[in-house]
């Protein structure tokens, strides 16, 4: 459990931020300028907050009140940083086992062949960080910060600086660290497909302040949660992979309801999740026919929303799981939608982008 | 007019007062250039606008004549200096220097601190001193050589060196070394300053000058500093 | 070869090369701290201490040399107690000519040193310190490696400077063959002789060569130490 | 006109390419890598190609045949980077007037109020760049390269460095300077969205080389020009706003059909491109009744691509222009598509980014 | 205040700070070309002329000064031609104290300056000359500017430097009072003189205040004009 309670003031800025989180992957969403990495550098000890008070399970990092402040070298964190800061002295391996040198005597750190394969980097232990490409720079960042037998590893925008395809390359790394590595992440982000593929909690920050923390399907598919603005919105939804069909489709099941998705790695049986964005998805009354979309859920209108442009937040409760739609005003006119109405969700088969599905 | 004069360093204090003297009364202007005799030497063959050359020893005074710098009868030794050997401290024990002098004794595994002994005027009459003695062979090793007589009379001064071999008219400068025995005249070639007019001298006030550093004003000053006058 | 300068010119060359390596050496972590603090503290009396650093580089070596001579020597308010409580004595020891070359080649020293640690990113740092290493580590094991090119530099630089210096040595530890008699000493020694300008002139070559070796030496290293280490 | 034809070797690259485009925006099109940037370099100059003859109307700035190559600053370009690269020790106004100063006596530069009207810089001009926004900065940029009176200006990425909200922010300064000064301008990107609203020509670069050039509805139609993938692909539409709803949609006509989108800036009966991304498009034989979509385009089947994966590529020539649907191959055959067949494109009012809306 | 010091004295510092003032000027288009070349330009023999330039902080200062009255005395082998031809004299002026302060400060000039240029992104040099700006346009209006930084401490070091240049100043050009006698050679004076010990104190501190006040300075201004320029 990751305990967070800091106060913290800018010239311009106020960090008022408090939150209890369980182990697993924690995201901190926000905004540019939320305060996302202020509370990241508090909790490493990079920064000394005005005050604050900062535990993991029952180890205490800071504590103003009492005047506790561990140096950021006895907190015993991994931290990724969105520039990879790899030594450029060191090799791969030696970055690697930097860490290591400094972990107290017996404490229980991955193996390191273990790491090395699970990021797949054997090919690049003798380089120099130099002549790595963005991708591996980051997952070498990883591996090191696993290696350092870390309580807690911090991760801040691990991804921002690579473009898509690298982002996919790396992303998988972090669902794995998730599911096979005990060790609790606290995550910045401020994608909402991070955020859908990784998080067990979702800490949603909004100008130095907590707005919203729940478990993501929550956080997400609540319309009026979206911190990121309503073109990011955009609910998540659980399945399992029911089969993967000659055409290169996959179909899940969610709650029982098929959905058909682009080929996915995972073996039947397994579980996923699926983030549907909010504009992506199209209201129908009637059951559509003859549509080249595949999937098509059937539920009823829980809540709509509307902003200040010509848009709406519709969500729609369906065996599937709760589903944002994003349409507009005048649409919600026209079927005459309301909540407890009757609905068809419409969610085209290739618009579930890869980077929108994680496990 | 003006006397430009390149003189040994050493002489600064008494060719001060003496310069300060003269242009008062004849309305002149002297000034003067300390430096080595070497390095005075070698600016004045290579061009240098001196009027008169006073070195501290013969050998550079013979080059300078031999490059045909000197106007004819332009040369004279004017002031002669003694070597003495000084102690650290107010008041050291004097010594009798001459032959069986047992300097290495007095000496201890302390240093005797003299100018540079092949280069510089003063550590070469010194070592002429120590050969005559005797006594070269056995202190040579523990002979701690400066790059000027001020330079050696300062490892005295501070105690660095008990003892050192410096010019009379050094050793009244400082209140920290004790001139403890003076070395006999005939243990080293005579000390002495030649002044030479130099080709440069233009007029009158050049050649006036030179004479009267042989003159009454000149004595009193130079004596004041220890310097024996020569004429 | 061996013909070419006497004996003692020989002697000359080598205690020179031996003062200025360990002058330089000996040096070394002392600069590489000051330029630390330099670079990276804030405190107050900072100015003070650059101007301190500088100061050789500014008065003239004779100067520098009757300082030394002052403080440092066996009388002096410093040297005395070294010789009384540690028995380390610099006076007219070829250590004395190590102390003067290092404290008039330090200032480059600490320059190129300053300068290569303003230029490594603190984040690198920071990184460090949060995968465990306490400051100290931090230091020896991200510091200290990046700035390594800086450090070549100005050692070889400082080392260059020791070979040439003369003023401050002869001032404070004289010049006593086999002892402290170094290559400029001797080279000055001729230039205050008639005619001994040759001589002079071929323990200036010497000086120049092995000068100017250090000097392309550290080009060439801190290139290739750059080289290694950038990029990424 | 802008003719390039050039040949060059990097260890494990090689250029060659070769083009020639009339005035307007010419957009090099291409992923990471193709050679734009290498381009870019040899017509400014920086860049020395083992072969090359490139010529601006009449003038030939270089011709390595006949040994012409003028030096960079004799070519009278203006250039427009990535890192905006304004000088840092001069103000905003004397980054403008730089160019200026070593523009020829007499040459037809733009007037410095015009320009700094246009880009809304007016009130930076005293500032020094180190204080500026990444979006301010490349503003500056802009106006720096137009104001050295050029003859062509080239703009490398211009927009890669900035987020989402920042490039929304300059992409109109483009359109403006397309359409109200008469520079033509070679611009980068690899980005389909900037592609559909800045081009007058296409150039799509693979591996050094040039795969298709051609009007931007030509290119970005052509189901089998896809250099930056089929996720990136979408074919443009030329509409004019025809008027703003109270309920804040803007309804164009595209040859005669019409669109609704979310508001616009631009008045009734100005033109406006759209770009329609193809994951966007769903299909339906029949015309689909109570759906939440309001754009809904008849049309028959051009062409059918199929890829590698379980998907397609499906271009329909509507009344609106011809619209690439990227569906599945299952809905393919579902469907029963094939060329001429006739069809329904059924496109989200809300999925339509401003970022994909120009004039 | 000015009793202090005697009016030789007074010359004597005056003296300095003109020598000083003038070899840091008029040495500094010099210092900035060859520092730009060092950094930016391939040429054949650059490490020869790498040597040469640090040439100077090698050499015993004394060493300096008689290749100095050797080639460029009234009678050396280019000062002859120099005064024939265009009337110029170093020999015994105070213009040669200036030539001799120059060359041992020009190496400590060019190498900070050096650094500074090398900092400077060559893709700003290159937008400028997609601007329209001819190469010398370039170096003056982005490189040079950028630079700037550097060149005030590189200035101001070579400043201080000169005005405790000593040993290669005195062999060039004598120690004249009024026309070459600067502060060192002054210091150097009164320590020949018995009790001149409290005088080349005083001179001593002079100089040392001239010098940190200098060098204070330079670090003030290259972190203000680094600022203004900087964080963009
Ligand atoms: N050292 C600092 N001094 C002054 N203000 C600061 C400092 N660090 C951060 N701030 C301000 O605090 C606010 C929060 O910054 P922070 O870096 O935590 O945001 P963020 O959520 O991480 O944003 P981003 O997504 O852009 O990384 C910003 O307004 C920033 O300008
Ligand atoms: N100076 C160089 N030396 C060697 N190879 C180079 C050099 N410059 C570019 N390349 C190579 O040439 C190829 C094309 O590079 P270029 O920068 O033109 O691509 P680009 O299309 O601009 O890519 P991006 O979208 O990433 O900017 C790449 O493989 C690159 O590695
Ligand atoms: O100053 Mo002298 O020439 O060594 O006596
Ligand atoms: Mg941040
Ligand atoms: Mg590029």
């Amino acid at each position: 459990m990751l305990s967070v309670a800091l106060r913290h003031r800018f010239p311009g800025f106020q960090l008022d931020a408090t939150f209890t989180v369980p182990h697993g992957v924690t995201v901190l969403f926000g905004r540019s300028g939320s305060g996302k990495s202020t509370i990241v550098k508090a909790v490493a000890g990079l920064l000394k907050p005005d005050e604050g008070r900062i535990t993991l399970d029952t180890d205490v990092l800071l504590d103003t009140g009492r005047g506790i402040a561990l140096a950021p070298h006895r907190r015993r964190l991994g931290t990724v940083f969105q520039e990879g800061r790899l030594f450029p002295h060191l090799t791969v391996r030696q970055n690697l086992a930097y860490g290591r040198w400094f972990a107290p005597r017996g404490s229980r750190a991955e193996r390191e062949d273990h790491v090395v394969e699970m990021l797949g980097i054997g090919h690049l232990l003798d380089r120099r960080p130099g002549l790595l490409s963005g991708g591996e720079k980051q997952r070498v960042a990883i591996g090191r910060a696993l290696l350092c037998a870390p309580r807690l590893i911090l991760a801040d925008e691990p991804l921002a600086a690579l473009d898509e395809a690298r982002k996919a390359e790396i992303l998988p790394y972090f669902e794995r660290l998730r599911d096979e590595v005990s060790v609790p992440i606290l995550y910045v982000s401020h994608s909402a497909s991070e955020v859908a593929r990784l998080a067990t909690t979702v800490v949603a920050l909004e100008n130095g302040g907590v707005v919203r923390q729940g478990p993501p399907e929550a956080v997400l598919g609540d319309p009026s949660v979206t911190p990121l603005g309503s073109r990011e919105a955009g609910a998540l939804i659980a399945a399992t992979v029911v089969r993967h069909h000659d055409d290169g489709l996959t179909e899940l099941s969610a709650g029982g309801t098929p959905l058909f998705l682009p080929h996915l790695a995972q073996l039947p049986g397994q579980p996923v999740r699926v983030r549907i964005a909010a504009h992506d998805v199209i209201l129908s009354r009637q059951r559509p026919e003859g549509l080249s979309a595949l999937n098509i859920l059937a539920g009823t209108v829980a809540e709509i929303r509307e902003g200040g442009g010509p848009g709406a937040m519709v969500a729609i409760d369906t065996p599937a799981g709760r589903v944002l739609a994003r349409i507009t005003q005048r649409s919600v006119g026209a079927l005459g939608l309301a909540p407890g109405a009757a609905v068809h969700a419409v969610i085209k088969t290739v618009s579930v982008s890869p980077a929108d599905i994680g496990r | 007019a003006d006397v430009l004069v390149f003189a040994a360093a050493s002489l600064k204090t008494g060719l001060d007062e003496f310069a300060a003297r003269w242009q008062a009364q004849t309305g002149n202007t002297v000034t003067v250039s300390y430096a080595g005799s070497g390095k005075l030497a070698k600016q004045i063959e290579a061009g240098a606008p001196a009027d008169l050359f006073i070195s501290a020893n013969t050998a550079w005074a013979d080059e300078v004549e031999q490059a045909g710098l000197v106007v004819p009868g332009g040369r004279r030794d004017i002031l002669a200096n003694t070597l003495v050997l000084i102690a650290h401290g107010k008041d050291a024990a004097r010594v009798e220097i001459r032959d069986g002098f047992d300097l290495p004794s007095l000496l201890g595994d302390g240093k005797l601190a003299m100018a540079m002994v092949d280069s510089v005027p003063a550590g070469i009459y010194g070592k002429e001193s120590l050969t005559a003695l005797g006594l070269w062979d056995v202190l040579a090793p523990s002979v701690a050589q400066a790059d000027n007589v001020r330079a050696a009379l300062a490892l005295v001064a501070s105690g660095e060196a008990p003892y050192g071999i410096v010019y009379a008219t050094d050793a009244a400068a400082s209140d920290n070394v004790t001139v403890v025995g003076t070395f006999p005249a005939d243990s080293h070639p005579p000390i002495i300053y030649p002044a030479l007019l130099l080709t440069n001298a233009a007029d009158e006030a050049d050649r006036a000058f030179f004479t009267a550093l042989t003159g009454t004003m000149a004595r009193e000053a130079f004596t004041k500093q220890g310097f024996r006058v020569l004429k | 070869m061996t013909d070419w300068l006497s004996p003692q010119e020989w002697q000359a060359v080598a205690l020179s090369l031996r003062v200025a390596s360990v002058a330089t050496l000996a040096s070394l972590p002392a600069g590489i701290l000051v330029a630390y603090a330099l670079a990276r503290w804030q405190f107050p009396g900072k100015q003070v201490v650059n101007g301190l650093v500088h100061l050789p580089l500014i008065l003239p070596p004779v100067v520098t040399g009757y300082l030394l001579l002052l403080s440092m020597g066996r009388k002096g308010w410093i040297g005395y107690y070294l010789d009384e409580w540690f028995g380390i004595v610099f006076a007219f020891r070829w250590t004395g000519a190590v102390l003067a070359a290092a404290i008039m080649a330090f200032p480059l020293m600490v320059r190129a040193i300053r300068l290569s640690i303003e230029a490594v990113d603190p984040r690198l740092e920071e990184a460090g310190a949060t995968l465990g290493a306490s400051p100290a580590w931090v230091f020896l094991t991200v510091t200290l490696p990046l700035t390594l090119p800086g450090i070549i530099a100005g050692a070889i630089l400082a080392f260059a400077k020791a070979m040439g210096e003369f003023g401050a040595t002869i001032t404070f530890v004289s010049n006593i063959p086999g002892q402290t008699q170094t290559l400029p000493s001797a080279v000055y020694a001729f230039l205050q002789v008639p005619g001994g300008e040759t001589s002079a002139a071929r323990l200036v070559v010497v000086a120049i060569a092995v000068a100017m070796s250090a000097l392309m030496l550290s080009e060439f290293v801190a290139r290739r130490v750059a080289a290694r280490v950038g990029g990424g």
